[in-house]
């Protein structure tokens, strides 16, 4: 059976290593957060100028200065730090944040990343998607492995307009993980019951050996 | 030279004309110069291109002003919250520059530092780079060659931010995540004017823990502010 | 991740190499990494290249490392105050390369930024202008053309700087004008060390009040510092 | 009679406006600060991080922490802010400073400045210099109109290696206040005692009228 939403979430919480800082983005990556493993501690990024993001508030606590950057109220931990927009984007851009989780529309088997906009759809804009694919360590994706017309979202070459080019290290999904190698996508794991055959069924992109 | 005014209205004046450019700060809804855009509104200044992350939502923040249209142009990273952007723009009526958060965040400390164009990472590849001037560094392992692309510093004829704390000679306090596009904001104006929750006496801050220098702040007032919450999450609290 | 190492000797460990690229904080003899300076002169890694405002006094900050030819080449903005660097410097032992101060801090804070290359006025038309990239921006009144050079952002092995208080996580707060370039430097090494006077639990330090966030820190200790005063100026108090 | 030190130093004081963040380099430009007009607020930037910068310390009160770009011990203010040498020079550079009042060795008739170098010399550095005139509002030269062996400081063109490119504004020398226009220097003002001939007879730039 494939991966659910919150499965798939854990399996990308085991991508964390002791001490690093990391970007969570909106969605299933946000649900990271609740399956970081015992002993490993992570400090959690929000790019709108906070390091050391903690969980939502209790209600009657929420602070309208302290939100994330979806907008949501949250709440600080003891090694909180807050800094201007440059600045959290200056640690982003220069490769400080080890790794970024990302939502995806797309990813290709160069590692080119689409998840900002559907040209003649409503275009809401970019955010800080572009800075951190370009920026980060390490860009692992985390989406469902088909659209809901049951097309492949790992392609051959994305189709809609590219939030970075070449900056997926790897890809979660709900079949499975896959890796960005030279001339391809490599399986790195399957979900459980998810075949081979299964996951080179779904996956429009060259998957090598 | 005082710094200190009675009102938005009135830091406003003079300042104002058709066709400006304001840098504004701010994060969604959090931090941001609400009495300054209120007061912008009240002034019907038009023609305006503001550079600010967001554009606020319809009722609030520089929403309000795309009401009223006196807005031409937006240069932003995400405008997802605003329905009346979306129509506006869809129609033709507004323009609008994507800017990746960090490029604009750096676009506007680049204006304030004198510093006209930088390269950057961010956006090679995408539609962002079009047009823009290309750039090899050897920033890559061993030295390899890597692609980066000139972004311009914004230079602002206003900057209108929002601050906790001000003393009277505009030292700025910012509070927690309200602090975000206020700071880079501030600097890339020709003249600055912030709008904070309180104003102390001189000498009552501590100097290391100035955000914002005075020198940045030509004008300020001291307003309450609405500092309306646009997503109110929680979590429950355990029963005992 | 503990961050906190026993002295200068252990955080230095499995990160010197010769020939490396370090980058420092300090402002003359304030706010400077004195402790792992004196390390590094122990440890007797060869060939550094250090990028530095200064070159501290004969006998105290870089110039211990001077004494003991370390130091294969300087990026300073001054170094007036060192007797023996100008001697290895005119006798060719030493290479020297100038940058203007306010270059030399942004191409630190640049290099930390991710940002290979920027604009700037400073010194176009000068020596240090020599064999740089040239571009006109329209900056000037009603969008006359400027010149400006291009620099390029600073990337070091290691960065070594000098803080007031640090917390557990390695988040710092300076003191005074000892701040310096220990924040630029700080962020443009590939591993920082950080030596302060005091260390506090977690959640002990203002999170608005934090200069320089724990993500830019890999190690960190405390130590006693000298913190030598190199011109002692005062006035006379008013007889009552 | 010529100015001396203090009076070129009262003279240049005199360009102070109210409110002004400036910026004052060693020597006579130092002396600057006492002679600030009555009504007059100025606020001096430090450029190694600080805005607000107070008299020397009591004798007792050094703080090694605490020190101007000469490296002197100095005090606070009540509205002093420190900073990092990075925004320090970021407000330099980004005009915030509304002027500087520095030394020179020469200034010639078109505003170039030279005032760090002499070659085959002691070479010290630039320091901020190339900075401040590069960037600040306004470049006022304070200096003797003439080196110790009586040649001209005030040149048709520079012999030393340049600080600035057409960055001075005014000269204040011990002869008097000249300006930069087009064409060469204005005579805006005469020491009391020296005569347009006295002044015409120590300068070797283009004097217009």
């Amino acid at each position: 059976m494939p991966w659910d939403r919150n499965q798939m979430a854990a399996r990308a919480a085991q991508e964390l290593q002791d001490g690093w800082y990391v970007n969570l983005g909106i969605g299933i990556p946000t649900l990271v957060s609740n399956y970081i493993p015992e002993g490993i501690e992570v400090t959690l990024q929000s790019e709108n100028g906070m390091l050391g993001m903690g969980p939502f508030p209790y209600e009657g606590e929420e602070d309208a200065d302290l939100i994330n950057a979806g907008k949501q109220t949250i709440t600080e931990l003891p090694q909180t730090a807050y800094f201007d927009s440059a600045t959290s984007f200056a640690m982003i851009r220069g490769g400080k944040i080890a790794m970024a989780i990302l939502g995806a529309m797309e990813v290709a088997e160069n590692g080119d990343l689409a998840n900002w906009m559907i040209p003649g759809k409503l275009v809401k804009g970019m955010g800080g998607a572009m800075d951190l694919v370009a920026g980060v360590g390490r860009v692992v994706v985390v989406m469902d492995h088909t659209n809901k017309h049951g097309d492949s979202k790992v392609l051959k070459a994305c189709t809609l307009p590219l939030t970075g080019q070449s900056v997926v290290d790897r890809i979660i999904t709900n079949l499975g993980v896959l890796d960005v190698v030279e001339g391809g996508l490599k399986i790195v794991e399957l979900a459980e019951g998810v075949s081979e055959a299964d996951m080179r069924a779904a996956t429009e992109a060259t998957i090598v050996d | 030279m005082k710094k200190v005014y009675a009102n938005a209205a009135e830091a406003l004046e003079g300042v104002l004309h058709d066709g400006m450019f304001i840098a504004s700060g701010g994060f969604g809804l959090c931090g941001i110069p609400e009495l300054l855009l209120s007061a912008i509104k009240d002034a019907g200044t038009k023609d305006l291109t503001f550079a600010s992350n967001n554009a606020g939502v319809d009722d609030f923040g520089i929403g309000i002003l795309l009401q009223t249209r006196q807005v031409k142009k937006m240069i932003s990273s995400y405008v997802g919250e605003n329905a009346e952007f979306m129509r506006q723009y869809l129609s033709g009526e507004l323009e609008l520059e994507f800017n990746p958060q960090g490029t604009l965040a750096e676009r506007m400390r680049a204006g304030g530092a004198g510093i006209p164009g930088f390269y950057t990472k961010t956006g090679v590849g995408t539609v962002i780079a079009e047009g823009k001037d290309h750039k090899e560094f050897p920033t890559g392992p061993d030295g390899a060659m890597e692609t980066y692309i000139m972004e311009e510093g914004i230079f602002a004829d206003l900057a209108i931010v929002k601050a906790w704390k001000a003393d009277e000679t505009g030292n700025l306090i910012f509070r927690k995540t309200a602090r975000n596009f206020n700071v880079p904001a501030a600097t890339c104006g020709k003249i600055c004017i912030a709008e904070v929750e309180e104003i102390v006496p001189t000498g009552s801050l501590d100097a290391d823990a100035i955000h914002l220098p005075g020198i940045y702040v030509h004008r300020l007032i001291k307003g309450d502010h609405e500092k309306r919450i646009e997503q109110r999450t929680t979590r429950q609290r355990k029963e005992a």
